[in-house]
């Protein structure tokens, strides 16, 4: 299979069906969704090395998989994402506090999935894979005219879960497209040895509708996205994508990538960079206005502030949050545990 | 009188025809009615959107099952056999478990997982497990088991009912077995799913117990009956939580108490149900608590289960030795 | 994909190199081993009713994929089977005893399965899969001749650990034949409610080759297994055949099988039976002597009179038996749970 | 001196060195040496045949390993975190626990599952659970855990060398700690693997632990000392099978006992020990046998593990609690 690309690295822009409607205002929005995104990332990112974050899993390089796909679908479309998927959560409304919280520790997650029809990162992975098509499936049984989306990597793959619902999704004919972020590595493992036939053949042999596109170039990402939900949506049965980019950064800030891939790779990819790409674009077109150009970078400034003092301003929760949520109706010897911890620890107050 | 799969079935009806949310899935729970007949004639009355026959895939039925309680329905999942679960054991211990309390809250994912259990049916390998306490031990999960036709019917109603994700426990060799079941939610036969239930009162020893073993207890208390031993019963009927309050108080009274179940004793629930008593009952146990359960083996051949499973004779030898202190 | 077939129903053979070997011999000892195994079958299946199994999955209608799977390895090659794989169990030299002693109840396992070179029967669905992948593992790093052919059904591949195992073979090269006996159910659930898309679709998907043949066509089914075991031999990679039969009986002597397929269906593929398509060939060639037949009956019946014999002469186990092998090396406190139970029985003694 | 990781790395690095049937397999265990660097280097040495990166599949990883095993080979695989042995709990649970008694001794299956585990490192959810009292549960399996670098690497040296399958536990916030490692298998201070260590003596009260919790009932038994109360502290080490005689011996002793875990206490394994001491010190017993573990919740985020783990004043409350009674 091709790999579907719109707009070559050097900027260039095909002459496609797919690309007729682009435009400068649909590029210029979707390279500040871009921008913001890898700034909030890069934020993230320090704000860990100061101790600020427990974690952080970086979307740095993956932007344009996760704001093409999530700009292509309808905002009362349901996503299930993973967990790296900042960009696409940016997109949905998802604010720096919610998005933060979860890697500070301060709480499990961060945003309410109902608000944003974005569900919470899912950290085992590919479990949330299943959780998409039973959602589907209730989609179906509401005949709603919604698809729903979920993301996962390359190495989740290989998961018997992903399986399982690649095989239930297409049983069903249930309306949920599958994206995978296709980005070279599950921690240190390359997908050479992840698996021996690229998943979007596998997942034809699956019966699932199949599309492979270069994940670096949002034009072509969001009119994949955009032909496969409307199939999905038509009653086609389900879809999956698989957008082939890269992770830019370790796998987390408690990685150090250089143990086990080359300089040589990440300088490749590094040509190759989503937002670079589009910027030429713009510029080329004469889409990048000064105007537009200088507001984002106010813009992103002013995020990267905010993104700092929010993160900073989350206080340690109470003890009490930890026994708040285990079910949804308290049972008596919860309600115990929880009066006697606080009966205990108000013991050492004096 | 109605046998315990029966009930079962009527309780599923009842959520049916009461709740257009409700949906029963699993293997073979449609056209064949369940390998236990339990959801005989619901895929006939109901469609094959509500009685839905997945592909053979136990994480995908509790994956799935989590996704439709997002978007609102109340799954009740049917695991075929209790040695098939774990494949599903990532979607419950990790997902539903925990998903009300990721999300702060702001999700209640009210599954219903049903799973047969237990040994006395001469079944092969894996299909005779006593596996309650993997899942008792799981926060955020609760844990009922239906011993009578009345709980099979009335508990599991409770369960599709709860917001809360239940395992519900089926011992399969008393699923034709015949009870009352009543007619009404008021009836003061039907209890609140987390109540422990004394179904013989005694006063010289307290049986605790649940599932397969309650009978097995009635029968032991009913033979002790006749050496002028008087022993109480008591079904712990929920799992998760245990209705610690009623156990404590029954045993305060006897002084006496002997765990029977039919796991391994060996991290077992029973060790719960014996360490919580031997705490709170430290001052009016006049000997200790004794666990009866099976063997620290894997379930045997069937020909061995009469060996593996407490019987009477070794319910009432523990009696003898508590008895006995 | 076209369903591979070397003798019609009819029982005529096709005009096709795959044939070539075939002569007399050849199809008078196919024919011997999917009579006898059709024999036991219906024995075993007698005893049951009687009360002298517990329960008994029948093997009636899939002979010939099972047969000529297995005579197309070889001795030295490994199997992992599945459940119903009496047929495949006798050509190795699995006896009637150790065949029945699992479904008698009086032990979980019948034979050895290192002097069969067969795996002890997996009851839970698919869990056999990864094991025969890891045992190609050791094979490979064994630098050995050999060849690990593992049977499943068309349910078993929904599950997550098949779909992790055909990844995980070609990822890993190891030399494994997947083998399916798509019999057309699993339990009360159809093919059509199990998967959207065939499975050797699927497989391919994965980059395992793959072949449809005809379960039911003894000498395809020989013929596809030899090609793609050979090929698996010369490090070509992972294979999987799917093998179309059908389950004549219920799913198990538990099982009521008219509550959920048609009269019509079974009466179809009652015309397509293994034995009698390959007895058509015989008759056709004049293979079938009097000598052979005559004989062969003769031994199905002795073999039917000892299945009976060995199956009532089974003594019930001790209880000791069911503590002797928790682990390898018994532990304190095991043997003292088992010295307990011993005396405890012991005191029941007068 | 060499800290938990350090230790281990060692005791890999001996099997893979002793035996060539040994090998280590995992998620990036291999040219990143893992995600706490304890397979660091092995790779290198010995080469992607034996120190084999998987792909992201825990069943098939514990699945792959028993078909190794029954070639002879000696699996010792890594699960990345304890949240993430779920999806291999199938083939844990109902194939390598079982598949010696299945076949009736014929099959040995000596497979090692290394997990790191429990909290205190602050990382997000998953990544911090206690979950042993799941395989103790399981019959068949051997489950180990090692406190010390000391156990780190001979009791997984032994666990290795085991012919039965082996759970083996390394709690994750002791992997930077040091501690001395014996240099030979015969020196006095490298214990059988299912014998109970006692780490400090002490007279008045046992504290039985394990895991993550040796260090803080040392550091309560130390703050103790200076109240002039003599706490003994015992590592179980072995949590199944249980050093019973031992642990009943210690506590007869000193006629109080407190289990201390991380685990949730409903249900743990704490419960099995309190129950067992509660059986057989029946009239040694001054006091109940109290539990210290984590609360029946989920684990919490990171900045709640405080509230969550017992910690040296939780320790020394249940203390004040068995003394004052
Ligand atoms: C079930 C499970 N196993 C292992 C892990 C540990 N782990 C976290 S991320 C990761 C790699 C994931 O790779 P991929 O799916 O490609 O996603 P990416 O990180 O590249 O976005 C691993 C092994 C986990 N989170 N869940
Ligand atoms: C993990 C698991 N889930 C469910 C079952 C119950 N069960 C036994 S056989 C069967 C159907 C199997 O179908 P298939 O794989 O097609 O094999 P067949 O019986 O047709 O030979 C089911 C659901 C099981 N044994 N294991
Ligand atoms: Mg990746
Ligand atoms: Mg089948």
């Amino acid at each position: 299979m091709e790999t579907f690309q719109l707009v070559s690295p050097e900027g260039v822009l095909a002459d496609d069906p797919a690309a007729a409607d682009v435009d400068g205002d649909l590029c210029r929005g979707l390279y500040r969704d871009m921008v913001l995104a890898r700034r909030l990332d890069a934020e993230a990112y320090s704000l860990q090395r100061q101790g600020e974050l427990g974690l952080w899993l970086q979307s740095w390089g993956q932007e344009a998989a996760q704001v093409g796909s999530i700009r292509a679908i309808r905002d009362t479309d349901w996503v299930f994402p993973s967990y790296r998927d900042h960009a696409a959560a940016m997109c949905r409304g998802i604010g720096p506090e919610e998005l933060l919280a979860q890697w500070r520790g301060v709480r499990q997650s961060g945003w309410d999935p109902a608000r944003h029809r974005f569900h919470l990162y899912t950290l085992v992975l590919a479990a949330q894979l299943p959780h998409a098509v039973g959602y589907a499936m209730g989609v179906q049984r509401d005949g709603a005219d919604e698809v729903v989306m979920t993301y996962f990597g390359d190495g989740s793959s290989s998961e018997g879960e992903a399986n399982e619902a690649f095989n239930w999704a297409v049983t069903m004919a249930a309306p949920v497209l599958f994206f995978c972020q296709n980005n070279g590595w599950a921690i240190s493992t390359p997908t050479s040895a992840q698996y021996g036939a690229p998943l979007h053949r596998r997942a034809a042999g699956f019966g699932l509708a199949t599309q492979l596109v270069d994940g670096n170039d949002v034009l072509a990402v969001r009119a994949a996205t955009a032909r496969a939900a409307a199939a999905v949506r038509a009653g086609e049965g389900p879809a999956l994508i698989e957008a082939v980019t890269y992770r830019m950064a370790g796998h987390s800030t408690s990685d150090d990538p250089t143990r086990y891939r080359s300089g040589a790779e990440l300088d490749h990819w590094a040509t190759l960079d989503p937002l670079e790409r589009l910027r030429r674009l713009l510029d080329d077109r004469g889409w990048a206005t000064p105007g537009f150009v200088e507001e984002l970078e106010t813009e992103a400034t002013e995020l990267a502030a905010e993104v700092r003092r929010v993160c900073r301003a989350m206080p340690d929760p109470d003890a009490d949050a930890m026994f708040a949520h285990t079910l949804a109706v308290e049972t008596r010897s919860q309600a115990a545990e929880r009066a006697g911890y606080a009966a205990y620890t108000a013991s050492f107050v004096d | 009188m109605l046998t315990l799969s029966q009930a079962i079935n009527r309780a599923l009806r009842h959520g049916l025809e009461s709740d257009p949310k409700v949906l029963v899935m699993g293997q073979d729970v449609g056209r064949s009615g369940g390998v236990f007949r339990v959801t005989d004639g619901l895929q006939k009355d109901f469609g094959a959107d509500r009685v839905v026959d997945t592909p053979l895939a136990e994480a995908g039925i509790v994956g799935t099952a989590i996704g439709l309680a997002m978007r609102g329905y109340r799954p009740v999942c049917e695991i075929q056999f209790d040695g098939f679960v774990y494949p599903a054991f990532n979607q419950i211990t990790s997902q539903l478990a925990k998903l009300h309390a990721r999300s702060g809250g702001r999700i209640t994912v009210p599954v219903v997982v049903r799973i047969p259990v237990s040994g006395g049916i001469g079944a092969v390998e894996h299909h005779s497990e006593s596996n309650e306490a993997y899942f008792a031990h799981t926060a955020g999960l609760r844990v009922m088991v239906a011993a009578t036709p009345q709980d099979g019917h009335w508990m599991l109603r409770q369960a599709i009912e709860s917001d809360d994700p239940v395992i519900f426990f089926e011992p399969k060799c008393r699923y034709w077995s015949k009870g009352e079941v009543a007619e009404t939610a008021d009836d003061p036969l039907v209890l609140p799913a987390e109540v422990a239930r004394t179904v013989r009162p005694g006063t010289d020893v307290t049986l605790l117990t649940w599932g397969s073993m309650v009978e097995t207890c009635l029968a032991a208390a009913a033979a002790a009956d006749g050496e002028g031993r008087s022993l109480e019963v008591v079904d712990l009927r929920s799992l998760s939580p245990i209705d610690t309050d009623a156990l404590v108080a029954a045993v305060a009274r006897t002084g006496r108490a002997v765990v029977v179940h039919e796991a391994p004793t060996f991290g077992g629930l029973g060790s719960e149900v014996a360490a919580m008593l031997s705490e709170r009952c430290f001052t009016s146990l006049e000997s200790p608590v004794l666990r009866v359960g099976g063997f620290n083996v894997p379930y045997p051949a069937a020909r061995l289960e009469g060996h593996y499973r407490p019987d009477l004779d070794r319910v009432l030898d523990a009696v003898d030795r508590v008895l006995a202190w």
